[in-house]
């Protein structure tokens, strides 16, 4: 199967359950997808084998807007489905993909770490890496965290052990 | 009241003592250099071995958090003083050996054994967990190649009809090498060696990628020191022993010298030539190969001796 | 153990401290503590045991355990999970110990200056002996600065004598 | 000892520990020599690099994320540098793009020949370390003579390459390419015929298709189960599509397996650089790149040593990024390290992490199983997942 075909596919499998579809690339499709419904988008994909999670990105589109996005990319060849979920920046939260996805995991520890969001009955929800003493509900990959100047960053955390 | 000087002279300096530890670190240089020209690298100068047992003396020795002081500084002293003892009972330098009485092979043995067991102890002793890891493959290691390593050794004795090493060792002098008749007890013998002296491929008792380094992680300093000293006049005295045995004995100090240089060679061929095996793997060798072809041997030798006298 | 008696004649004394700075100089073990560094560093000091450049006709040997080593080579800024780590390691030597910095992350956090998770350069945690600047070093680079540390020991121990 | 026999007997690894050159924190619950469990925590080379590049502008950026793993430092430049131009609408040209190539593929056979290096000293096989490394140096030196640095070559600029190959470097090339690969010839029989060494390889850390796929493993280490996964062929980038590769698979999906694979890649890459520089096209070495970028997201995807590199970028019109997202090949096949771990004997369990190369400055994160008793052949992960959901 070509690219095309791989991505026709995808739609086919998973299109109808989304809110809105653009194609930012050749061999991408982006759909977007509300949170309640996300694992009814996966779970067809994951059934029919269709390419695997390579990736869970999270996105913070900024205080002004007020929104955060995930981004969950399958791939499968060339071909590159992206389920996005936007959410709001207060109380984000979204459904685990674990129960199908069991390696999904530490994305999703990477995402309620970097940027808050609540996975909803992931397994593990143990600091990532992070150190220990970071101070908790600071999300680094927020827009609004400002990186402290650099020689002052471990006093100013208020993180002595 | 007159001092008898002779036996403190044979203590400290020759065979026992000095002499020995002078050879031990000379043979470690050896083996450390001859692996390293094996392995296509330059290797370590001559006085390394030296220097490192000089710089570990003068460091400070830490004693960690939950062990017992008392054995962990007196292991060491215990490990080292038995294998030096060891050496009284050898023929070193191809002369008669210092003391010599019915039995002293299995007292012998049994000295070399010692220092193992410390190791195991002293890895026990600490709370460290690579240490106990490396203390629990020691001890396995031991019992797995203790029996035939001794078996090996008790083929030579048997058609001597001694268990005496010097008794032993004169009877294979002038005779054709042991090693040739006796080709799987030279064999077991070698490789027995080696798994007493933990050398690679049986190093999995101190497998640095796995468990640190063993038993003695939690060694510093003197302790150290003494332990690396104890390996090494073990290599010097289980080296001697085997050519001893099974390389037509050793008739002078140029003899000496050639045979167990010789056997080192071989010994430091067979530390680079292999990956190390999994201590369920030395075990399994050991039991069923080891022990097995040792046992052979020495129905062999039994039968032989019943046959031909 | 470490100190030499004080009953001792000053010759003797003198000789026994020109034997362990030998020894020292002659047998420096080295342990490798990676703090956050992105490998460069690491495989060039695991290049340096290597039949190229060989470290071991030197007297270097890369040792498992802290309680053994000599020398701590630290590359890499220091993240702020591994600060508490190299402290420790470091605190489990026994002394006389020595630090070296190897690579420009090491010297002064380099490239990742300014990132969140990252204190700044060894120094920021446990002081530093040597430096070795590079983006990453080359072995020979790291040799020379173990060797350079060595030296300075020696001269250390020859304006001790003159004092 | 008994009573702590009885207790959970918990060996540490790592951060620091002789078997890892870089850190993470494993612990292997163990019952004797057997893993019980096994558990992983990142973070300790976690730098925030993401984020700092949010700071940097789009140049600085590439300077930064060439450091994220100083193995497969020109892959994690160029899947950026590809990204980026990508989304400015400028395109690197043919020469720059050859000499990507050949650098990737160079990389590669530096990085798997430092694998075998280590890996066979995970084993306990000095001497294999010793001559795979002493054999690493020619490709060192080619690195070196071309772009002026062993590790870190910063080839790469947004735009097009800084280094041109010359006639002189490409004889020095090719005559080392040679010397090379009569050596590799020598470490395939070393691995698939030596005894000693094949006993802590077969069968080890064996992972099925199915395993593979479900798992989503990725590079050598999902070829080395029978998974044709390469998006060297599967999407050409640069100039594959002209100067393509054969994948090589097994199916055996065991560590031996992975040996073999490797330095099967090694022949192919050796290949694959010598038709690059036959027919290496002529013209510039880069074009102007402009300050600021416009808006837009782009997914950047290329095969570097160790698997699939995926970046995600994203620009707003300015002279930043606004997010690169790095995804690392090791951390996608961790799970088959401490799903393979789990009922195996402890001195097998460097040789499984070393056995999908793993690179923790690449990916610093965490992942955790417990999984008591089970066996690692018996693992599926739907039923993982159930028992995971229960508890």
């Amino acid at each position: 199967m070509n690219t095309e075909e791989l991505l026709a596919q995808a739609v086919q499998l998973v299109g109808d359950r989304a809110s809105a579809q653009s194609v930012p690339e050749p061999n991408r499709i982006d759909l977007a997808v509300e949170p309640g419904r996300l694992l009814e988008c996966v779970q067809p994909l994951v059934e029919a084998h269709w390419g695997y999670l390579s990736a869970v990105t999270g996105l913070d589109h900024g205080p002004q807007d007020g929104h955060l996005e995930v981004l969950y990319h399958f791939c499968q060849k060339a071909a590159v489905l992206t389920l996005r979920v936007m959410l709001p920046r207060e109380a984000p939260a979204v459904p685990s993909v674990c129960g199908l996805i069991p390696s999904a995991t530490l994305f999703e520890r990477e995402l309620m770490e970097m940027f808050g969001i609540t996975c909803e009955g992931t397994p593990d929800t143990r600091r990532l890496f992070l150190s220990d003493d970071w101070p908790a509900g600071v999300y680094p990959l927020r827009k609004d965290y400002i990186v402290p100047t650099q020689t002052k960053a471990p006093e100013e955390k208020g993180s002595q052990p | 009241m007159s001092i008898d000087i002779a036996p403190i002279l044979k203590m400290l300096v020759f065979p026992g003592g000095l002499t020995l530890l002078a050879l031990g670190l000379l043979y470690e240089y050896i083996d450390r250099k001859l692996v390293a020209r094996f392995q296509n690298r330059v290797g370590p100068r001559v006085l390394q071995p030296l220097a490192d047992t000089i710089k570990l003396l003068a460091k400070e020795e830490v004693i960690p958090q939950g062990v017992i002081p008392l054995f962990f500084v007196s292991l060491p002293v215990v490990a080292l003083a038995g294998v030096l003892t060891a050496g009284l009972y050898i023929p070193m330098a191809g002369l008669a050996p210092a003391y010599s009485l019915p039995g002293d092979l299995i007292i012998t043995v049994f000295l070399l054994g010692l220092l193992t067991l410390c190791i195991g102890l002293a890895g026990a002793n600490t709370a460290d967990r690579f240490s106990l890891v490396g203390a629990t493959r020691t001890l396995t290691q031991l019992f797995s190649y203790e029996a035939p390593f001794l078996l090996a050794l008790l083929c030579p004795a048997i058609l001597a009809d001694s268990w005496q090493i010097s008794v032993v060792h004169r009877s294979v002098l002038g005779h054709v090498w042991m090693a040739l008749p006796m080709a799987i007890g030279f064999f077991v013998a070698v490789i027995g060696l080696m798994g007493k002296l933990e050398l690679a491929p049986f190093d999995a008792p101190e497998a640095e990628s796995e468990i640190v380094a063993g038993a003695l992680t939690e060694y510093s300093g003197r302790g150290l020191a003494l332990f690396r000293l104890g390996k090494d006049v073990a290599l010097v005295l289980g080296i001697t022993l085997v050519a001893a045995f099974y390389l037509g004995g050793l008739a002078n100090p140029l003899e000496f010298l050639l045979k167990t240089l010789g056997l080192l060679v071989l010994v430091a061929a067979l530390q680079a030539l292999f990956a190390r095996l999994r201590i369920d793997q030395t075990v399994g060798l050991w039991w069923r190969i080891g022990a097995l072809l040792a046992l052979v041997q020495l129905l062999i030798v039994v039968l032989l001796k019943g046959v031909i006298l | 153990m470490s100190d030499v008696p004080a009953g001792l004649p000053k010759p003797w004394t003198k000789m026994l401290e020109a034997l362990k700075s030998w020894s020292r100089i002659y047998s420096p073990w080295a342990i490798h503590f990676n703090s956050g560094s992105c490998n460069g560093c690491d495989i060039e000091i695991l290049a340096t045991l290597t039949p190229r450049y060989d470290v071991e006709r030197f007297g270097i040997k890369l040792q498992g355990s802290p309680r053994h080593a000599d020398v701590l080579i630290c590359t890499g800024p220091v993240t702020l999970q591994a600060r508490d780590r190299l402290r420790r390691v470091y605190d489990q030597m026994p002394d006389p110990k020595f630090v070296i910095a190897v690579g420009s992350c090491a010297t002064s956090g380099g490239v990742f200056q300014g990132c969140y998770n990252v204190v700044g350069g060894i120094d920021q945690v446990i002081p530093v002996d040597a430096f070795v600047p590079g983006c990453p070093p080359r072995p020979e680079a790291i040799i020379d600065g173990v060797v350079k540390l060595l030296q300075s020991l020696k001269e250390k121990q020859v304006a001790e004598k003159t004092e | 000892m008994t009573g702590v026999q009885k207790e959970k007997f918990i060996i540490p690894i790592g951060p620091q520990h002789p078997a890892l050159k870089e850190p993470a924190h494993f612990e292997f619950t163990v019952d004797g020599e057997m893993v019980t469990s096994a558990s992983v925590r990142f973070g300790y080379v976690h730098r925030g690099l993401e984020k700092g590049a949010e700071n940097r502008n789009w140049a600085q950026a590439l300077y930064l994320l060439e450091r994220v793993c100083g193995i497969c430092s020109h892959a994690h430049s160029t899947v950026y540098a590809l990204g980026v131009e990508r989304l400015a609408g400028v395109s690197a040209p043919p020469r720059a793009q050859a000499i990507r190539q050949i650098l990737l593929e160079l990389e590669r056979i530096h990085s798997h020949m430092l694998w075998v290096g280590v890996a066979a000293h995970e084993a306990g096989f000095e001497t294999l370390f010793m001559y795979s490394w002493r054999d690493r140096e020619t490709v060192m030196d080619i690195l070196e003579s071309f772009t002026g640095n062993r590790v870190n070559y910063s080839a790469n600029t947004l735009g097009g390459v800084k280094y041109d190959l010359g006639p002189q470097q490409s004889d020095s090339i090719l005559r080392g390419l040679d010397s090379l690969e009569k050596r590799l010839h020598y470490y395939l029989k070393v691995v698939t015929n030596d005894e000693s060494f094949l006993r802590r390889t077969r069968g080890l850390g064996t992972m099925t298709v199915e395993q593979a796929d479900a798992l989503g493993a990725i590079g050598p280490t999902a070829r080395a189960s029978g998974v044709t996964r390469d998006l060297r062929v599967d999407s050409p980038y640069l100039m594959y599509a002209d100067f393509p590769i054969h994948v090589i698979t097994d199916t055996a999906g065991d560590l031996q397996a992975r040996f073999v694979v490797r330095i099967k890649e090694l022949f192919e890459s050796a290949r694959n650089i010598r038709t690059a520089m036959e027919h290496l096209p002529e013209g510039e070495l880069a074009v102007r790149f402009p300050r600021k970028v416009r808006a837009g997201e782009v997914v950047s995807r290329i095969e570097a040593p160790r698997g699939g590199l995926f970046y995600f970028i994203k620009s707003d019109g300015g002279e930043n990024p606004v997010r690169v997202k790095v995804r690392t090949p090791s951390l996608r096949n961790f799970m088959s390290v401490l799903v393979g771990s789990v009922g195996r004997q402890l001195a097998d369990v460097p040789m499984i992490l070393s056995g999908i190369d793993p690179c923790f400055s690449c990916n610093d994160r965490a992942v955790i199983v417990r999984r008591d008793g089970v066996p690692a052949t018996e693992f599926n992960p739907r039923k993982e997942s159930a028992s995971q959901s229960k508890s």
